[in-house]
């Protein structure tokens, strides 16, 4: 899919029509045919902008920043990302008339290697659920399957689990660049900063980032939209999503197949119940 | 730098029979904040008192650590002496060694002590992070709401108003009375009952106090303690009773007839009637289910009948709002269906009725004019039997629990039968006679001797047809035979059972009720009469089965609590509820929709020191919020936090062991 | 500077290797979930000590760990009582097998720091004991900019002994230090001819082709002497712009060395941490009573980027950025310090 | 053409062949197909349970491990005990899982029990599984003027959470097929009291107390004979009912036959195919009711108070 | 997973993990955390009738289970804790109307990420204890201990730290 042209044109309208300050998009890198977010306020630099199967950043993240959080934005997003985008607004993070939307269909992205990325092949939502304009034919909701990996570990012996758990969070630098490039960390202060938060675990080893990383998938369970982002972020290429895949699956199987953001006011899972959820495991 | 002290209480042998108290405090005084850490007989005495009072002065402490029974015990007791020696009670924190030590691992001592020294630990370094915090005031609305106007009902709403409050009496009925009404004579004095209890639905009626709402029901109650706001629905009457007189030419004038319900369908009322003579208001309604014209839009015979023009069949359902501060439930009971006893022929014999049929014909006022007679031919019957516990105690037909009073209805019925068919016998099967209480156990015995009713203890097994007789076939356990009396009329003494809307009620109203559906008390022996809910109490057998003079009892202790309740103009909170930290609220308002009662509200606040732009954050509304929690455990970036259990408390506290 | 040189093949090399694995607590790059990271080895086929460089670690935290417990401490009626942490100073020899030329020169700049004003004892001792041996790349990366600094790469003594790839399949093995030249002789058992002026040609043959793989090049002088007048350039702001703030850049440069201090307590003992911390962080400069003279994103940026570029040299002499370009390659949204300097100094 | 799983019990091919014969021949003209279970055994009846309660399992697990092969989706018992046995068994074995497991383990090599067929006594298969209405169709020979009394006996809808049919005290279900051959049900309270079958060899007095006092309150009900569905219940009430009379010294002469051979008789077969020589009290007299016209019950008239109490309310 | 004792020279061998022992009179620390209204009169009740029970448990008090923030178990685990029991008021008996039925679905979902980053499913328990069952409290608590006492003493993030 290459889009670039399509996107061209709305940018440029957008600002025509003066409805946008900023819009958010990706750019070609100069160096190999991976691609960045690309935030333009000067009109001038509309041509820079692509969009291909290698436009893999959720580009949500750019309305937590201040210089773009109360300003107008324009903003491409795929299935996930407005996934996410549905979700700020839902936590009404962001005001509906400052964002035009534009919704890809999206055909799923590219990882490194140059194959389809996991959570695309099994992306449940491949179309956006809210946009202003809709680029692309949509394909629909597809059928949800628990991550390949989740499967994978679950059949391992506890033991192996956690020792390869802990090696996960021993190789953690506790960055956080996972939090700062997800979408749905926008909290003015957050539980894991020192300075902010009383259940900070100061020691940066295998236990503080299991503390940090753990306390984080469970803010985000049932929030997340696995858009991979925090994955792509961690410099130490930590495997984040098993945390947020395990979540999901758990959600999705007991509490009425809730996914994140599919709809608008359908806040996380954690924020509301049904009489009929599972019981069987409290003595 | 914080200055704790610490005082252990023996609780007599309670806590140092096990706990190694010395040891105890030994450990206490190792830890660095403590200042002072001694150990006492009886800390709950007022020398124990008096000891924490003198050292929080002495040595300038911070927080207080009281190690005895559990803070559900003695909490208020302590915070107490805390503010008596001018520190903020809330600065107290309580280590229970007593209920979760001591009395729980008596075999083990040294655990015990361990246990105890931990549980001690935790307790002070929770206390540090304790803060000063302060009773919120909130204002009362001084009315109060009764659901039900049977005797629990008209006996609360009365000592409520005598006391100058204004209660609101919500009856579903057309009038008040309820089940006291339908009987004869009561025991054990065998005084009538419409005598004793009209008087009393007149005085509600005339009460300046008292607003009466017949014919309607709660449909919402929201708000909180002090602070309800409730939404009765007052069912179409059809009949304006402003200007109606209740001369009754209406109800004569009728065609159409409907079973009584008042005279449990023996005969016939009106589709406009009022349920019996007495009624109060003595205003008629028009039954929507039957009146010819709601249905079909021919008659009107009443409104051309009427001089007063009341009759009005464009009336529809209104809803009417009142505020008030506490609400009094006294829904009453419903009797038990005895159709599975299929074995007796229930439902196919005539001749077999429930005790409440029996109340209605011996009923001097009742359909049969006081006599009671066989529904099948209308004969008088001479030979009655009567059988105890139909449902009541019956775990495979009915419920487990007894119905308390059909032991002595049942005696009282034997009496009226006496009274009324002269040459009758009465036959009781029982499983036990329950005649505890005032004249009761002497009531029973008049039944035996003095009316000679025949007391068979055993079970029915069968009752079968023989002619025109019914044969009642059953046990009697004290010759050890099985026995088989011929009778003419078979009373079933049906068990009391909760009234089916009760679970609707009571989750409307946010209270919890058993699985019988009687509304829980807060304690079965402390609160009686109180609901866990703030503010909610108990009047009658909506809780259990009562009978007249515990029913009239509780209702006047409800009536108590109310007036307690509205003692002050405003009413004092307890402090430990949620606030929330602006500068770390990001607004995203899930608070806002898992907080259960509506506590959460958002307010729009500048986004920096001095900035036009302005962002959207939570806000506690610190009257609703009854502080359990929900909130916080929610708030990712820790804006909230929960007074007397903030996160910092807990950690403290985990982190200790 | 020691030019004792040794000619072998893989074959020779990997004996070398095996031999030092063999004797010496030996550290080298391990992969896992594809990231090359120094962790300490005891076979030569756990590691790859020609792990490429935009997928390889930094080495510092073996001397500067992400985290390290400072001091124990008890509190009680007593009072406070602090003790030595149960950690090991590094005792013994160490060898580190496979270091990049930028990151072994990143270790001579941090060593700068260490050993000024306060002496770190613990990062000095591990710096004694240990022998460096670096891989010089074959070829840079997209990101590489290590030649266009203030450093000869090919002639730094950052590192004890480094190999060198020659034409057609040769290996050298060099000697740059003293402590290198003794270690080679003592532990390279096997026959090897001892490398020729021939072989010095060679080498520099091959640098010329490493040299030529650069896709970034820049002049550091001017960039440095630019940057000391550009404080107040809005072009930070505009580089800045996209950047998400997830401080990666710092966690893993070779040569930042930001930490804070942190305590852990348990009953009534604790411990205390130093643990990485990142000037991209907002409440990095936020002072008690709530201060911060870097709330936003671009003066944080031209702090790194002066302190990188600027500060630094005029302080110590060396530029404090050693041109790895790890940051670039873990950016989330590939930022890269050379594109900021370069863009702010327009050149 | 239905097919079904036939468990016809012991005495269906001894005492009670009248009931077995009498079946298949209305189960014919219902066009139901029988298949009898190849090498059946005793389902343990009254006395297996109260010596081992494993082997009391075990016996009627055979027997549904033989049924389950036949794959047909009922079984239709004649026996009533035979239907508590076998039911009561499935029941126990379907909520202990691992108990059946062990016993068809160890116990019976047929086959695997899986518990998926379902049990009808022969009254309820006629009256779930046919219907009334077809029944009725078949009717050639109305009985009408035959005063029955139905008496189920104490095993067919009892206990109720093991048959989950009719009402356990008062069931209608045979009252209502007779009204559908034409007969008139009488009221009839002792349809499901004991007879004493269980005792009907070890101790004949409780029987005859028992069954004296079933046979007293039919003869009560005004019915010119008894419609049983079980044979235990038929031998009691028939075999005995001559030392009844002559204990009692009353004269009952109730004849006491099956449900299928009213059955068979008002589909048409003619009445040697009833086997009713096997009965002891003669059924002929009886059956020369059928065709007479009952007279209605003359009205009980009410005293004055009764209809004041219905009239209206003035 | 096998989680049977050896005693094997008198030491306590863990099956969760055999590379960890303990000695044969080990015993478990484990964190209570009761809800003010239901779990914890449940447990004073406990007391008054005497009904005798393991003294492992510690109890922290809270005013309903949906003040407990699943963190809570993270930090206990990390630091004194073996195993965490965590109870509250059946539901519908929620003294706070809804609260435990929000935090029963954060105690499904952390228990299900805790067991599936390697710790036993016995290390977290879940009850619902009510103010009338004193001795349910006591049953619980101890069926807790014995499943924590096979599993042996907690390893995993926590001794690193002294």
């Amino acid at each position: 899919m290459d889009y670039s042209k399509q996107i061209q044109e709305i940018a440029s309208k957008l600002f025509a029509e003066n409805k946008i300050d900023y819009f958010v998009g990706y750019k070609q890198n100069s160096f190999d045919d991976s691609q960045v977010p690309f935030l333009i306020t000067d009109p001038a630099e509309i041509p820079k902008l692509v969009f291909t199967d290698k436009s893999v950043f959720n580009l949500a993240n750019y309305l937590k920043p201040d210089h773009t959080k109360r300003k107008r934005v324009g903003l491409v997003v795929k299935g996930c990302d407005s996934r996410a985008l549905n979700l700020m607004l839902t936590e009404s993070q962001v005001k509906r008339e400052n964002v035009y939307i534009i919704g890809i269909c999206c055909e799923g992205v590219l990882n490194d290697k140059g194959e389809k990325a996991q959570n695309c092949v099994e992306c449940v939502m491949p179309d956006p659920v809210v946009y202003d304009e809709r680029i692309g034919t949509p394909t629909g909701k597809r059928e949800y399957t628990v991550n390949a990996d989740i499967r994978e570990l679950a059949t391992k012996a506890l033991e192996e689990r956690a020792d390869y758990f802990e090696s996960i969070f021993a190789n953690c630098i506790r960055c956080n660049a996972c939090r700062h490039s997800c979408p749905l960390c926008y909290c003015a202060k957050c539980c894991l900063d020192q300075e902010t938060s009383t259940l900070y675990h100061g020691a940066n080893t295998s236990s503080g980032a299991m503390h940090a990383l753990m306390t984080w998938s469970l803010h985000l369970a049932g929030r997340c939209v696995d858009c991979r982002n925090c994955e792509k972020a961690c410099p130490s290429h930590l495997p984040l999503h098993l945390l947020h895949k395990q979540n999901e699956s758990v959600i999705y199987e007991n509490f009425q197949q809730h996914l994140a953001g599919m709809e608008k006011d359908n806040r996380g899972a954690f924020y509301k119940y049904s009489l009929s959820d599972p019981d069987d495991f409290i003595l | 730098m914080a200055r704790v002290g610490v005082f252990v209480c023996f609780c007599g042998a309670n806590i140092a029979g096990v706990v190694d108290v010395p040891a105890v405090v030994q450990e206490a005084k190792k830890i660095k904040e403590v200042k002072i850490a001694i150990e006492y007989k009886y800390m709950c005495s007022d020398p124990g008192q008096q000891m924490i009072r003198d050292a929080i002065v002495q040595n300038r402490l911070t927080s207080v650590v009281v190690a005895a029974c559990s803070p559900r015990m003695h909490e208020k007791t302590f915070r107490k002496a805390l503010s008596d020696a001018g520190m903020n009670p809330y600065l107290l924190e309580i280590a229970n060694i007593r209920e979760h030590s001591s009395w729980v691992h008596q075999k083990d001592k040294k655990a015990a002590t361990e246990k105890a020294s931990d549980l001690i630990r935790m307790a002070i370094a929770k206390s540090i992070a304790n803060e000063q915090l302060h009773e919120i005031s909130v204002p009362v609305t001084k009315r109060a709401l009764v659901i039900g106007g049977g005797i629990a009902g008209i006996q609360a709403a009365l000592d409520i108003a005598d006391a100058r409050i204004p209660v609101t009496l919500v009856e579903k009925s057309p009038s008040i009375g309820g089940r006291m009404a339908q009987l004869d004579e009561t025991f054990p004095t065998l005084d009538c009952s419409q005598c004793i209890l009209t008087p009393k639905m007149v005085d509600v009626a005339a009460h300046p106090y008292i607003e009466l709402i017949p014919y309607s029901e709660v449909i919402e109650l929201n708000g909180y303690v002090g602070n309800y706001k409730a939404k009765i629905k007052k069912k179409a009457s059809y009949v304006d009773f402003s200007t109606c007189t209740g001369c009754g030419t209406c109800t004569q004038k009728c065609p159409v007839k409907v079973p009584n319900e008042f005279n449990m369908n023996i005969d016939k009322r009106k589709a406009i009637y009022t349920p019996f003579p007495q009624a109060v208001p003595n205003k008629p309604v028009i039954d929507a289910e039957h009146c010819t014209m709601l249905l079909k839009g021919k008659c009107g015979i009443c409104a051309k009948f009427c001089e007063k023009g009341s009759i009005n069949f464009k009336m529809v359902d209104e809803v009417i709002e009142r505020e008030i501060g506490a609400v009094v439930i006294a829904t009453g009971y419903d009797l038990w269906d005895p159709k599975p006893y299929e074995e007796y022929g229930v439902g196919r014999y005539k001749d077999i009725i429930t005790s409440l049929e029996f109340e209605r014909m011996v009923s001097a006022s009742g359909p049969t004019n006081g006599v009671p007679v066989r529904p099948s031919d209308g004969k008088v019957p001479k030979n009655v039997v009567f059988i105890k516990c139909i449902g009541s105690r019956d775990e495979a037909k009915g419920i487990e629990y007894c119905s308390k009073i059909c032991c002595m209805y049942t005696a009282k019925h034997a009496i009226l039968l006496h009274h009324k068919v002269h040459d009758s016998h009465a036959y009781i099967f029982y499983m036990d006679i329950r005649a505890a209480g005032k004249g009761y156990e002497e009531f029973v015995k008049r039944a035996q001797v003095e009316t000679a009713a025949t007391y068979l203890r055993g079970r029915v097994s069968k009752i079968y047809k023989k002619g025109d007789k019914l044969m009642v076939r059953g046990e009697d356990a004290q010759i050890g035979q099985v026995v088989e009396v011929e009778a003419d009329l078979v009373v079933l003494a049906t068990a009391v059972i909760a009234p089916k809307d009760n679970p609707a009620l009571a989750r409307l109203l946010g209270v919890s009720y058993d699985k019988y559906g009687y509304m829980s008390e807060a304690h079965p022996k402390l609160r009686p009469v109180e609901t866990a809910k703030a503010g909610i109490f108990l009047a009658g057998c909506t809780q259990a089965p009562k009978d007249i003079p515990d029913t009239v009892a509780q209702a006047s202790a409800c009536a108590a609590k109310v007036c307690g309740l509205f003692a002050g103009d405003t009413m004092k909170k307890d402090p430990m509820i949620s606030t929330i930290n602006n500068e770390f609220c990001s607004g995203c308002q899930n608070c806002v929709t898992v907080c259960p009662y509506q506590a959460i509200v958002t307010e729009e606040i500048p986004l920096g020191y001095g900035s036009k732009e302005l962002r959207t954050v939570a806000k506690i509304n610190e009257g609703v919020c009854q502080g359990c929690g929900s909130c916080v455990a929610v708030c990712r970036s820790m804006a909230i936090s929960l007074a007397g259990f903030t996160d910092p408390q807990i950690i403290n506290e985990i982190v200790a062991i | 500077m020691s030019v004792f040189l040794v000619e072998t093949d893989k074959a020779g090399l990997q004996k070398f290797y095996e031999e030092i694995i063999g004797k010496f607590e030996t550290y080298a790059p391990v992969e896992k979930f594809g990231k090359f990271d120094y962790k300490k080895v005891s076979k030569l086929d756990e590691c790859d000590p020609d792990s490429p460089i935009g997928m390889t670690m930094s080495v510092k935290p073996l001397f500067f760990p992400k985290t390290a417990k400072v001091m124990k401490f008890k509190e009680d009626n007593t009072g406070t009582t602090v003790s030595e942490t149960d950690e090991d100073p590094l005792t013994g020899q160490r060898v580190i097998l496979g270091v990049k030329h930028c990151d072994a020169r990143g270790l001579q700049v941090l060593d700068q720091v260490y050993k000024w004003d306060y002496i770190d004892t613990d990062y000095q001792k591990r710096r004694k004991n240990t022998l460096i041996i670096s891989t010089r790349c074959d070829k840079a990366d997209t990101q590489c900019f290590c030649t266009s600094l203030d450093y000869d790469v090919e002639n730094s003594d950052a590192h004890d002994v480094r190999i060198v790839n020659g034409l057609n399949g040769k290996i050298y093995i060099q000697a740059v230090t003293q402590k290198g030249e003794g270690f080679v002789k003592e532990n390279l058992s096997q026959q090897s001819a001892v490398g020729s002026q021939q072989s010095l040609e060679e080498i520099k043959k091959h640098y010329q082709s490493f040299e030529a793989s650069f896709r970034l090049k820049m002049d550091y002088k001017e960039v440095n002497e630019k940057l000391q007048k550009l404080f107040d350039s809005p072009e930070y702001e505009t580089v800045s712009s996209n950047c998400i703030g997830c401080n990666t850049c710092a966690f893993i440069c070779p040569t930042c060395h930001c930490f804070k201090i942190t305590d852990e307590k348990i009953k009534d003992t604790g411990v205390r941490y130093k643990s990485y911390d990142s000037c991209n962080n907002g409440y990095f400069t936020l002072m008690a009573g709530g201060h911060n003279p870097r709330p936003v994103k671009y003066r944080r940026w031209r702090q790194r980027a002066l302190h990188k570029f600027v500060y630094y040299k005029e302080r110590f002499g060396m530029n404090l950025c050693v041109g790895c370009g790890h940051c670039a390659i873990s950016c989330p949204v590939n930022i890269s310090i050379f594109d900021v300097v370069n863009q702010v100094a327009k050149v | 053409m239905n097919k079904l799983t036939y468990f016809p019990g012991c005495s269906a091919h001894g005492t009670s062949e009248e009931f077995d014969h009498t079946l298949k021949l209305v189960m014919k003209s219902l066009d139901v197909q029988m298949e009898e279970i190849p090498d059946w055994n005793c389902c343990g009846a009254t006395s297996a349970h109260v010596m081992t309660e494993n082997l009391a399992l075990a016996l009627p697990m055979r027997n549904l491990v033989l049924a389950e092969k036949l794959e047909n989706k009922t079984m239709g018992i004649a026996c009533a005990s035979c239907y508590s046995r076998m039911k009561g068994t499935k029941k126990h074995l379907d909520e202990n899982p691992e108990l059946a497991r062990k016993i068809n383990s160890t116990v019976i090599d047929e086959g695997e029990y899986k518990g998926t067929i379902d049990i009808k006594s022969m009254l309820q298969y006629c009256y779930e599984e046919i219907g009334l209405e077809t029944i009725k169709s078949k009717v050639t020979k109305s009985l009408s003027g035959l005063k029955v009394a139905c008496y189920y006996g104490c095993l067919l809808t009892r206990p109720k959470d093991v048959t989950f049919f009719d009402s356990p005290e008062y069931p209608m279900s045979m009252d209502l097929l007779m009204e559908a051959l034409g007969a008139k049900a009488m009221e009839f309270d002792y349809k499901t009291e004991c007879c004493g079958a269980s005792f009907s060899i070890s101790d004949t007095e409780i029987v005859e107390s028992l069954s004296g006092k079933i046979l007293e309150v039919a003869k009560e009900s005004g019915a010119h004979l008894i419609v049983v569905a079980c044979p235990l219940c038929q031998s009691n009430l028939d075999m005995r009912q001559p030392d009844i009379e002559k204990h009692t010294n009353k004269k009952f002469d109730l004849p006491v036959m099956y449900f299928t051979q009213l059955m068979a008789l008002a589909f048409g077969y003619p009445e040697k195919e009833l086997k009713l020589s096997k009965h002891i009290v003669p059924v002929e007299a009886a059956l020369k009711h059928i065709g007479e016209a009952i007279p209605e019950p003359e009205k009980v008239k009410k005293t004055k108070k009764a209809v004041e109490a219905e009239s209206e309310v003035e | 997973m096998e989680t049977e004792i050896k005693e094997a020279q008198g030491k306590i061998v863990s099956a969760e993990n055999p590379g960890i022992t303990a000695p044969a009179d080990w015993q478990p620390v484990i964190i209570g955390i009761l809800c003010n209204w239901c779990s914890y009169a449940g447990s004073d009740l406990t007391g008054t009738s005497r009904i005798q029970y393991p003294p492992n448990i510690r109890i922290i008090r809270v005013p309903c289970s949906s003040r407990v923030d699943p963190w809570f178990i993270i930090k206990s685990l990390q630091t004194a804790a073996d195993g965490v029991l965590i109870s509250g008021c059946h539901p519908g008996d929620c003294h706070y109307i809804s609260g435990n039925y929000y935090a029963r679905r954060r105690f499904l979902v952390t228990k299900k990420l805790l067991n599936f980053i390697g710790y036993h499913e016995n290390r977290v328990q879940f009850s619902w204890v009510s103010a009338a069952e004193g001795p349910k409290f006591a049953k619980v608590v101890a069926k807790v201990t014995e499943d924590i006492k096979k599993l042996g003493p907690l390893h995993r993030y926590k001794k690193e730290n002294f």
